[in-house]
């Protein structure tokens, strides 16, 4: 271990070792430019180690124990029992392997890895404290700086995550008991991904939401078959209800909510997960003193290259302003700024960004939704399967939900889709492509798609909006 | 993020295309395209490069489809794009492939 | 009912309402034919009734219950118990609701159906024998007709699918019980997908090949993740053997197996399953009589238009030679045909057929192999994500397998792909849409893919193609 404080350069400076981060990181050093990257925490960020990857993982296991003990219909007779502590050491096993995959790829590429928290001196220079007592600090001076800091939860008055029962998404995510009664506040992607699991693991949940619908953003039509089903899981949903506050009671809690006019209502827990959104991270690493400042909502501001105003400073990931808070956002962004270091011709300038829910069904969608369509001055040609229409959805047992494609009607190019169904997330991958590519109805449609597949459905919902459908009626 | 070359609306051009146009120093918004419906295609970036005169062709929402010249575009617009695949991989010989998209084709056919 | 001899007239007359026969159908009807569909059996054809979907509808069960069983790992403890007679007739509910759906479509675009045996009086008209004693028949003329009339299992010398212990394809998914010992004679992709069924079902399997290994046709390396996954639920191979009789033995049989050198084998066995190929059915309609000459394997010969020597008479699916047996093969054959009739400028000139073995994993291809390729002349750049690398992979526990993309070195366009792995049947529709499209390796990497999903790793290799994959070492 290094100690004092002992200076370095650097051609590309990375910080934070989240999907923006160390993507940008590896991308950089396959150009062959000098590349540090500082992580205080865990490689691989939050998506790594507290989003993304515990939660699919949570989900794809519960969903199994839930459909087994659930599938009599289909001859299957099980009771499934679940260990909670054992899903939780599996769900840890993975994340392990791909935190210290990460670590092995940054090597592997040429990354020089450092752990601790930069902080800008200037410009031009970060000083970086290691972690843990006495470990001492370091000064690297870069040419180019990527800003990759990500985000972190947003907590609501009254309730900190830092008392016992009071859970962060991170901190569900680190259960190894399954709640008896657990409240959800918050009806956005993450709490309802984790309202479904636990309800699906036996948690009774009830899910507070401020709005007056499950996930907010979403069209109506999708977002109903996901509430529908979460309904049928036995979720209890409250709209326009917000957390005011919360008191123990007995071994749990009692969580109070009011209504815009001042109706309260209160629901036992013995935990509360507060999942009202995320907000980036900038104060880890005082960026004044680089000259740069976060907008009113704290998010730095970039070109299409991932540039900050301090043209030598680029922002990724979380962190950026108007940009959606994915994953695959970030690595996206990453990759642009690391190339536009390197020189090469990269901009940020996707057609489509997908963007996926992995609740029961999931939700996949890219591109224009059609009222987004009309808006933008397109008449919209749209097209429509529903799965309960597929063959291969039926032989699974999973019908709910609907492939629908949204094109230009004069053009045919195909601007957006929205799927909510089996395998959705993955199903929107082509859509993604088709969209990218300025593909036409015609060419979704012409192109032979597998059977029997879920993709089927998108063939169709393209031949539906040319009027053409085989499997649905045109309308 | 800011889109400088897209913030006016969507472009018809394929990943690959966009990055050639900026290799190119091409604005591809401003690109008239000869693909199907106005897509935008390699050859007319290369050819937006030579003429250099990419600015004067109008904006986005013009470039890409609709009205007669999207029509009539496609009369030649299948064989354009054929001939400009095959001359992308000429060294494959003997290829019966057309690197034509499905609609394409069937303009052709047409 | 019609009785006696009564003569109409069709524009379009479709004989099959398999996939080739009613998409054709339906499809010449929303054009505006006057249109007749003749089905002797049950719309679907071997598809809906005896194929694709009984066989998916048992794979989805088998392989929940069989998951379930072992997700200790997970902490899912269950033992579940298969009530076979119940998951067939779960089974039959899926077939009858899709082939009432078939139905009901054909109907709603206005199509006539006719059930009974279309045979050729000449070029220009059926007689059609209607089910049943005493049902009597009718002639139709028709001014295009659509031959559809599909396959069926091939027999082998001795093995009599009429003998109660012989199963074909049909009666494996006929099945109401579970052998306890059944010996698979062909490890094509069907023998390979009722072998796994069962062995997950319970069954201790025993599969003969005359090849020497499973799945010929798929290149080594993807037929091994099968074979040895297959290998690993407990089935017994036996390369370079050929069925060449069965004895009864108590309440089962014993089937002796030969190799090229004379040696002999036997295997105990309740049931046999013969899956060793289809053939082409033309001998249900007279074909001589419109004139019709079958190739020497007893396909019909068409042009990319669909027709036959006779120009009027089009042949679509498993009916025709050189072209796959497979159902979206046919749909799309049928769709040619109809638009062809109709005066459109329709061809069947797909550039990438994709295929799927609905295995564990599954495999999803398109396009050239790495070999085909080269024989055809371009220099191929080939790159490789293995699923063992992708987060979502390793969320769900299967990461066995890999997606692997072939495109031209010089122009980058995408050639082909083989996919082995989960999921591996959807996964393969981007790909089919990128050879259609004329993308490049750097479109599919440059689009951007929903994280964390099995997509990603189309992505992954396409970057790895081109020596940029972020999470796989580059070559
Ligand atoms: C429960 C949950 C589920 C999610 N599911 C999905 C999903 O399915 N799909 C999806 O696309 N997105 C999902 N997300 C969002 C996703 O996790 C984020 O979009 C993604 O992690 C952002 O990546 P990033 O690199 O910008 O930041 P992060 O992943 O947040 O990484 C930032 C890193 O920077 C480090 N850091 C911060 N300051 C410093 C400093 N000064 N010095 C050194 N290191 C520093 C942090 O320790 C952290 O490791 C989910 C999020 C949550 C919470
Ligand atoms: C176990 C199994 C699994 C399979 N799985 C898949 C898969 O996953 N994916 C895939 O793509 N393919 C699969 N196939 C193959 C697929 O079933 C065939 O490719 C497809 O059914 C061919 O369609 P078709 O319309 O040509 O013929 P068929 O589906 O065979 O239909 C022909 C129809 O014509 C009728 N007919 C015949 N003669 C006459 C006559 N003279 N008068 C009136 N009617 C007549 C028959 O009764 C039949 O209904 C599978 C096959 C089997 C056996």
């Amino acid at each position: 271990m290094v100690v004092g404080d002992i200076s370095t350069g650097t051609e590309v400076l990375v910080v934070g070792a989240g999907p923006g981060g160390y993507v940008a990181a590896i991308r950089a050093a396959q150009h062959g430019l000098d590349t540090t990257l500082v992580e205080k925490d865990a490689y691989g960020g939050t998506c790594l180690n507290h989003g993304c990857i515990p939660s699919k993982a949570f989900i794809t296991a519960s969903s199994l124990a839930h459909e087994a003990g659930h599938a009599e219909e289909m001859g299957i007779h099980a009771n499934p029992a679940v260990d909670m502590s054992q899903m939780r050491s599996w769900k840890d096993d993975v994340v392990d392997g791909l935190t210290g995959g990460v670590e092995k790829l940054c090597k592997a590429n040429g990354v020089n890895l450092i752990e601790g928290t930069a902080r800008f001196k200037d410009d031009g220079a970060v000083r970086i404290e290691h972690g843990g007592e006495g470990q001492g600090s370091e000064t690297v001076e870069f040419e180019h700086c990527i800003v990759a800091t990500g985000s972190r939860p947003i907590q609501i008055p009254g309730f900190e995550f830092a008392d016992d029962p009071i859970w962060s998404s991170r901190d569900a995510l680190a259960a190894d008991s399954v709640p008896d009664e657990l409240v959800v506040v918050g009806a956005g992607y993450i709490g309802m991904e984790l309202s479904t699991t636990f309800a699906k693991l036996g948690s009774d949940v009830t899910v507070v939401e401020m709005l007056d619908d499950v996930l907010p953003g979403y069209e109506d039509d999708v977002a109903r078959v996901v509430r529908t089903h979460a309904e049928s899981l036995g979720i209890d949903f409250h709209f326009g209800e917000g957390a005011s506050g919360w008191s123990p009671d007995g071994d749990g809690v009692v969580v109070e909510t009011e209504t815009e006019d001042g109706e309260t209502a209160s629901y036992h827990a013995d935990k509360v997960l507060v999942a009202v959104g995320r907000s980036p991270v900038t104060d880890t690493l005082d960026v004044a003193n680089a000259g740069l400042e976060p907008n009113e909502n704290g998010f730095l501001e970039t070109d299409d290259r991932m540039r900050t105003d301090v043209e030598h400073i680029y922002a990724v990931g979380d962190v950026v302003a108007d940009s959606p808070m994915l994953a695959h956002v970030g690595s996206k962004e990453g990759i642009v700024a690391a190339e536009h270091v390197a020189g090469e011709p990269a901009a940020y300038d996707a057609q489509a960004v997908p963007a996926a829910v992995f609740t029961d069904p999931e939700i996949g969608t890219v591109g224009m939704t059609e009222a987004e369509a009309e808006e933008a001055g397109f008449t919209p040609a749209v097209g429509q399967m529903p799965f309960n229409a597929s063959g291969r959805a039926m032989t699974t047992g999973h019908t709910d939900g609907f492939v629908r494609v949204v094109a230009d009607e004069d053009s045919g190019f195909v601007l957006g889709g929205q799927i909510v169904g089996p395998e959705a997330s993955e199903l929107v991958a082509e859509l993604a492509l088709a969209i990218e590519m300025g593909a036409t109805l015609e060419d979704v449609a012409g192109t032979i798609h597998t059977h029997p597949t879920l993709a089927e459905a998108v063939m169709e919902a393209a031949e539906n909006a040319q009027g053409q459908a085989i499997h649905t009626l045109n309308r | 993020t800011a889109e400088t070359e897209t913030s006016s609306g969507r472009v018809f051009a394929s990943p690959s295309v966009r990055k050639l146009a900026r290799e190119l120093d091409v604005d591809v918004a401003a690109v008239s395209g000869t693909g199907p419906s106005g897509r935008v295609t390699e050859s007319d970036v290369r050819a937006a490069a030579e003429s250099d005169d990419e600015a004067e062709t109008g904006g986005p929402r013009e470039v890409s489809f609709s009205g007669e010249s999207a029509v009539s575009k496609r009369g030649d617009a299948g064989n354009g794009e054929v001939s400009s695949a095959a001359s992308a991989s000429q060294s494959a010989a003997g290829r019966e492939k057309t690197l034509a998209a499905p609609a394409t084709r069937r303009v052709a056919q047409e």
